[in-house]
């Protein structure tokens, strides 16, 4: 019987390696798989390369796993943001590599990796300092800039309801990089708050399927009735 | 004179998007546009973080944090209303399938090439975000921003000085000074602010422009 | 109001000019939009482009389409079929140019025309007959094949159930062509079984947003309770 | 000599397929492996027209138009499959997501290269469908024909000289005479039917062979 759930974030991501290239869901408050990150924190992973839309904000999650310098190089479109003085710090400093993507470059390069595509001519970014010394093209008079995919060893990403088979559906503006992170990661992890049976999710509806998941686990929604473990 | 307030700008702006059109909305300024546009219209705001038919922010203490546009503030999603992940959003973007953006802006030239994402002092951490796929995908770009400079000098500019964002692609530029197009012919003023003369507009602005003909 | 529901087929097609690409949605009986076909049949426009999975099956669909000779050229991935005699007649006799494509690729240069993407490198089809002439790559020790984006004038899809909106859903595996093409296309024209009110259809389900869709025409299906009308 | 039946070469096909795989079986004989598939195994398996976690043929009478297999018959889906459109299946091809595709051939090279779409005569309409994206994509690709053409000649040959599909793609070919591994030190034999000598498979095969070591 297949099954891909797995009992506690710790577990999910502990082969993690040092110098592995992981895949950070989310953006904003909506879709970070806050669970997984912690759980990386607390695994001793080192040189790693980190793909996020941000580089992280105030003092939790992606940021604090920055705050450990165990990150060497983030991939990212948007890092400078008025909380993001982790980050900054770290970029002044020169402790940290920044690849500076257009947001959209950033969703297709990931989307390339995970359908098999070698490179593409996108019109992103053309002329500008964020595509100098890449490749250009003139295609039916318009002037593209060649990008390629972004590979992931893992991807972590948070959705709303799983199964055992890996099958996802997220939550509202949550789904972001989600589906495209984890097609493009050898090792995808989801955290999820609900865990169904199988055949539970629509068909119709599921935004990922199974193919593209390696590992989920249950991330039960904290409330104020329900109060912390300690 | 009598300088355009920023809400004059943002109803200014609305007055130009018609029924029916799919728009982007810029963080900052530009998100105001949306406070004006006309109750009569259907008018579908996309958010590059994946949601098509934005609403308004939610009543205080609705606020679901799944739920956010592109600015990462919280919204709603109107009836009719879709969800997609972040390769399909940019897809609709640079697939030419948005009508209009409209962005802020550091600096314009007079062949409308936009920089708005990075003043490119060299203390300056970059980020750019969506902005060169918004302007590069949408079919018509307006810009919104100030006429002048803090220090006075104008925005629009025979060539910009910051780093670009995308060459030749604002359509119209919307200032508290005025509306000018950007043609195959240079700048045309569409309108001025009340009081303000061409010849002051010329003098401030610092770039060859002529009266739009009548439209 | 936006109100992209059209009262017929024969109206939902009138715009269509000679020498038009129309890209046509369905795989097997799954997805094609029989009524908009029949309808294009009735048109005049003739020196046509078409792009489908396959050339026509028996003497109904795009088999009558191409049997008007209005069609100059199929961009298809599969033409030959047991039934597909109206074609094969066509194409022994010169009269239809074909441009063959494997699936994969004509799923994705119809993708990248939807994306804004200039061109592609993609693996499938490399050192074989169907990649002679075109320019390939080798990049990170694989080979791979440049492909360039098929843009549409029309679509003609067929999907479930549809908003005023242009929003759509589909049925099963009737989804197949029906996205990607309504998002390479100026114009795309769906029938559905049914219209529904904005809002009906779920928006973390939705599978074409209706940004894509442009027209949207009810086709009821007839059952035998339903005798069809003379 | 007792040659591998049909259901056989499909039932030792199934064999190799392992828990929880993703497979896709092309048209024709490779569709019969579905019926071979141990019980006690979870194996997925995906058509291209847009299904994963397809199921078996649905009972007479519940025939439904809209849910069909890459070869146009009509299926099920099994509790937990999906549906999803061309673009998002071929990319789950294309980016090596399957564990397996079993794939008729017309020839194959003693290095691999497959060769199952097109005879290449000058009067035949030539077709692929989706057979370059599967051989190109799956991480392992099994082809499934019988070792001789009607004529008597070996399937498996030194170079194709009919058209290819996709070069050095082939891992395994299972024939009506044996299972033959491609190795990068070239063609392995890991099985022959009863009563078959080596010998006589290499005189009938015409390539080099040699014996699969134990395994």
């Amino acid at each position: 019987m297949i099954n891909k759930i797995i009992s506690s974030a710790r577990e999910a991501v502990a082969d993690i390696q040092d110098g592995a290239t992981v895949m950070i869901g989310g953006f904003g408050t909506a879709g970070t798989p806050l669970a997984l990150i912690d759980a990386l924190i607390e695994q001793r992973a080192r040189d790693l390369t980190v793909v996020n839309n941000n580089a992280g904000n105030a003092d939790t999650g992606l940021a604090a796993l920055l705050k450990t310098k165990r990150v060497r190089k983030i991939i990212c479109s948007f890092p400078r943001q008025p909380d993001s003085w982790v980050f900054d710090a770290l970029y002044r400093a020169g402790e940290i590599e920044l690849e500076l993507v257009p947001q959209g470059n950033l969703a297709e390069r990931i989307r390339a990796a995970g359908a098999g595509i070698g490179a593409f001519f996108t019109p992103t970014g053309y002329a500008t300092l964020l595509a100098e010394g890449k490749e250009t093209r003139e295609i039916n008079g318009r002037q593209y800039v060649l990008e390629h995919p972004i590979h992931a060893d893992y991807a972590l990403i948070k959705a709303d309801r799983g199964d055992r088979w890996g099958n996802l559906v997220y939550r509202k503006t949550a789904r972001n990089f989600g589906p495209i992170m984890a097609s493009a990661a050898k090792c995808a992890i989801a955290e999820v708050r609900e865990i169904v049976e199988l055949g539970i999710l629509d068909p119709e509806a599921i935004v990922t399927p199974g193919i593209f998941v390696q590992r989920v686990v249950r991330i039960p929604v904290l409330t104020l009735a329900e109060p912390q473990a300690a | 004179m009598q300088r355009y307030s920023r809400d004059q700008m943002a109803a200014r702006v609305a007055r130009d998007i018609p029924e029916g059109a799919y728009v982007n909305l810029g963080i900052g300024l530009p998100t105001m546009v949306a406070n004006h546009l006309p109750k009569d219209r259907e008018i579908l705001l996309h958010s590059e973080n994946g949601l098509l038919a934005m609403g308004p922010a939610p009543d205080p203490g609705a606020d679901d944090p799944d739920l956010i546009n592109a600015g990462k503030q919280p919204v709603t999603l109107l009836p009719g209303g879709a969800y997609f992940h972040h390769a399909d959003s940019f897809a609709m973007m640079r697939g030419g399938h948005l009508d209009f953006c409209v962005l802020g802006a550091f600096q314009v030239s007079t062949q409308g090439d936009l920089a708005n994402w990075h003043t490119g002092a060299p203390d300056a951490i970059p980020a750019v975000g969506g902005a060169m796929d918004l302007a590069i995908g949408a079919k018509q770009v307006f810009v919104m921003m100030e006429h002048l400079t803090k220090q006075g000098q104008s925005k629009i500019v025979p060539r910009c000085t910051y780093p670009l964002t995308v060459v030749r692609c604002v359509n119209r530029i919307f200032t508290d000074l005025a509306v000018i197009d950007v043609t195959s012919t240079g700048l045309a003023v569409v309108e001025m602010a009340d009081g303000l003369s061409f010849e002051e507009l010329m003098r401030l602005t610092g770039v060859p422009l002529r009266r739009a003909s009548a439209h």
